[in-house]
């Protein structure tokens, strides 16, 4: 196992603690818990709070997303794994600055159930009102008659922009609520795996892929895809996830943006030949790029792959998209 | 013997502890093969976290111990199964609040509780290939046992949960992280419902072992 | 090979012309060249020109830091390989605003000896006045007697930042050229690698490492380091890395930048396993850390591993460091 | 013969082109296992060039031919080698301005002019394990070449410059990316070194095969 850590079952504990001594002006830890995280200044008066939450082995996501112009707070599990009820409602009672809290995290069974609870006893014991919007966005993982059943993958990065930049306007629950709704019904993702990750504490792959393999529509913790073949060339690729997004969402003459998301290990290099048959896919199809994010922006720590994820713009999302944002991980100002 | 005493229900969920700890490894095959291969990780947890709160328990009435190992679990181990098993533990103690000893049909209402639970949680249906299609066979089996004999009933209720959890090898995933199988996922055995299969099979057997 | 790409001749050339389609408003290629990457304003009138230039395949590094209070421009070679004499030169002439030019690059052989061409022809031609400051952080390669010989790594990065923000502040040539170099005095890093990369026209491993095995002390290309062993825990890495480069450099009550870099495929969870370590033996030797950078800074294509590096730090270097930097692969908002 | 004329060095350098093409593998070895792998790629994309400038070459004036060839291999391949080995023939090319035939002292001044430059340009000195420790012993074989056939004179050359190739696996690498493996570079050839040796031995073999 190619990992540098000390003891595996302390991975997410010994990550967290450096995480939160480099970055002390930003981000702190509640309840005692380093896997209770919030923005440094929490709570926000006035201010919608946005929470989220999952597993590790995702950075940026979810944690690296919390941050000025998007989210308040991130209840973190360990890797791959949901946070606990008690975690995710201690953060969400961390960041109640009185207008709210927005539970907004991927659709994932462990993470809804729990998240859920933790609605409830917020609401139960502090009275803070807690609106829940899923992301699920990967059109590889369920057909469209079945969309509210999709995985939720690296689309919940344009969900926390738009969501956080109007939270941080002084929007209200509702808005933000809605918002983040109607981002997510502009938003489609899909991705390919080409080499599994492995868990610290497990220490071998739960998957295999061959070597000159690959898997279209594979997850972020290798759930299971459309179709696993030999490993084609980076325009094949690139057809067969724009193939799958366009058939699910009308792009026609839109302007959108598009996020190309490598898994970990996959670089940036790559990213940008793919960039290429996006761009000559899009002018065929009459769309335009308002603003591309290529990077890592939600991987499963050493996986190679890659994730393309289209939202489709209006104005009112381009301005929010548009609107600053900054964490350790993450700072529109590199994509404006 | 017609009664499951204080003392014996505790001996029996700390062999189901043990029992289930013992079968991780095949789990995380059947979870691997459907979904993400945690089940043996978050059974080895759970359990782990309930064998050491039984070690130190204090409460006597065995409807709020259950209530409260349904909490244990769910913190230990915070995935799909862990959440949901956490809360029929939960929903299965508050239908048993103020019992100080079983009879298997008081089994049978507690489990009852807590598949009304996991359906109302969960939003699965009998049938979605979950845990649900051991669960529901083995009321049925408990309901329908004309023995007095706890240990018979739970027999038969454990026989009923593995003949559920083989019946969903012909079932589609329909709910969870296995349904991204989609029509994959026939053939494979549901990782859950032989969970529970697995539990009731090691209740079963400590009762039995520890004679009428 | 696991990668996502077209023909591996092209490789370079379809990056490019991706990264140039993405970023229009950041960054244009020159003399018709897309491996001439220079700011989308150059030049820039009365400001001193930055040009650096390297080999492909190291993402962020070395284009990716072309941008507002960073570079001016950028030669591109070939996977590994330098730059032609022609790119440098028409590089250095196209950021030139007539306030001459610093060469700001990697001490590697072919760099080297085509910069010192480039320079020559820029001088010949266009009496353009060119300053040149070699990278050569890299503690691992060379004793200190010898330290003109070591190869430049992730220290460039700061390297880049403090010259870069001289230079914004319109310093002279002779200026950004002393704080270039004051920097480097300060600067040491250090690597280990725990898997190999695979050159697309290679299409194999350069070098090869056993399933449990690693190279502390290995370079950027591939480099052979100090010593092959087993893969130790995080703590025993962390280590021997900074063993070296605290023998190197007089770190005692200093206050310093660090910066934690994957060389790709390692995850940053790993890079923030490593910060604990790297505070506990800070703390030990009365080392504080005025900021921390941590993330993909200079990388080896997909290979596994990270490397450490240490700015010492004084009121100077500290200004520049957090004076305002962005381009489309870095923005110093995200660090501040 | 004791002069190559025209077109026989035309002939001769499509030659070493072809021949160290052929030999990139081997090349690509040695430079892996002391620096990165990358010379067999070098030597095949500037000879490629130089091959491709030969078949359409204008230019009647030997030592002219050579300053274009070496800017031709230094813009097709920019690396250590590419740069050094591109001022080499510029700089050999200036010493050979206006010639249109060689004797095999022609060929050692040209050598000598391309060695000079390699020091000013690469700061080596002899023994620091280059393709200086071929180039240099070769110069020396041409000076006491007692013949005055060019094909004899180029086969010492080669010999020597094989020899001293040979040589350079007692030396530890002092420069270049080699330099960084240390004592451990001991025991292995230098890439560049033997590149040149293959350059003139596919260059003697040219000559003779063409006949006295
Ligand atoms: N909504 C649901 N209702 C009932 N049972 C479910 C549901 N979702 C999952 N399960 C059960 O849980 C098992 C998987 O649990 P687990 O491995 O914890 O899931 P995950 O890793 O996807 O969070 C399945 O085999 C199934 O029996
Ligand atoms: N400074 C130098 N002077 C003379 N020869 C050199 C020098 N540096 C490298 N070489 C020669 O070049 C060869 C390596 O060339 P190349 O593979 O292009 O280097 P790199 O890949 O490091 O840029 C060496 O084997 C050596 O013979
Ligand atoms: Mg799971
Ligand atoms: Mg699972
Ligand atoms: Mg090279
Ligand atoms: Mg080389």
């Amino acid at each position: 196992m190619k990992k540098i850590l000390n003891h595996p079952e302390n991975y997410v504990p010994e990550l967290l603690s450096g995480l939160l001594a480099a970055h002390p002006h930003r981000l702190k830890s509640v309840a005692g818990d380093v896997h209770c995280i919030v923005r440094a200044d929490a709570p926000r008066q006035g201010k919608v709070g946005i929470v989220t939450g999952g597993g590790s082995g995702h950075l940026p996501v979810f944690l690296g997303y919390v941050g000025a112009g998007l989210l308040d707070g991130c209840a973190v599990g360990d890797v791959f794994a949901s946070p606990t009820v008690d975690q995710m409602y201690h953060v969400t009672k961390a960041v109640h600055g009185g207008a709210g809290v927005l539970h907004l995290f991927g659709n994932y069974g462990g993470d809804v159930m729990n998240f859920a609870a933790a609605a409830d006893q917020a609401a139960m014991e502090d009275s803070i009102e807690v609106a829940t919007v899923l992301v699920a966005d990967d059109v590889a993982s369920a057909p469209p008659e079945r969309a509210d059943r999709r995985r939720g993958v690296a689309g919940m990065v344009y969900a926390f922009k738009i969501a956080g930049a109007r939270a941080e306007q002084g929007g209200t629950l509702a808005e933000v609520k809605a918002d983040a709704e109607h981002a997510l019904a502009n938003t489609r993702s899909m991705g390919v795996a080409l080499s599994p990750c492995i868990l610290p504490q497990v220490g071998k792959p739960t998957f295999t892929l061959g070597d000159d393999e690959m898997e279209i529509g594979m997850g972020i913790h290798g759930e299971p895809g459309t179709a696993r073949g030999k490993l084609e060339s980076a325009d094949a690729i690139t057809d067969a996830l724009l193939d799958r997004i366009m058939a699910d969402i009308d792009l026609s003459g839109a302007e959108v943006t598009v996020m190309l998301n490598s898994l970990g290990a996959t670089p940036l290099e790559e990213l940008y030949i793919m960039y290429n048959r996006v761009l000559s896919r899009f002018k065929a199809a009459g769309v335009t790029v308002y603003r591309p994010y290529i990077g890592r922006f939600a991987t499963s720590m050493e996986m190679a792959g890659a994730s393309i994820t289209v939202m489709k713009l209006d104005e009112t999302l381009k301005a929010l998209l548009d609107a600053p944002a900054t964490s350790p991980f993450f700072d529109n100002g590199q994509y404006l | 013997m017609d009664k499951l005493s204080f003392e014996q229900t505790i001996a029996v969920l700390g062999a189901v502890a043990d029992g289930l700890i013992a079968s991780k490894d095949e789990l995380t095959a059947l979870d691997a093969a459907l979904g993400d291969g945690d089940l043996g990780r978050t059974v080895e947890r759970g359990f782990k976290a309930i064998s050491d709160a039984l070690q130190t328990n204090e409460e006597a009435d065995l409807g709020k111990l259950l209530f409260k190992l349904g909490k244990v679990f769910g913190d230990a181990a915070a995935s799909s199964f862990g959440a949901l098993f956490g809360t029929a533990l939960r929903k299965g103690g508050m239908a048993l609040k103020g019992k100080t000893e079983l009879t298997a049909a008081d089994i049978a209402d507690g489990m009852q509780a807590a598949l009304d639970a996991l359906i109302e949680l969960g939003k699965a249906k009998i049938g979605d290939k979950t845990m649900l299609d051991a669960i529901h066979p083995a009321i049925q089996a408990i309901r329908a046992c004309e023995s007095t004999d706890v240990g018979a009933c739970l027999r038969a209720a454990a026989d009923a949960a593995q003949a559920g959890a083989e019946q969903t090898k012909t079932m589609q995933s329909m709910i969870g992280r296995a349904s991204w199988q989609g029509e994959r996922s026939i053939g494979q055995m549901d990782a859950g419902a032989r969970a529970i299969a697995l539990m009731l099979d090691a209740a079963a057997r400590k009762v039995m072992s520890d004679g009428p």
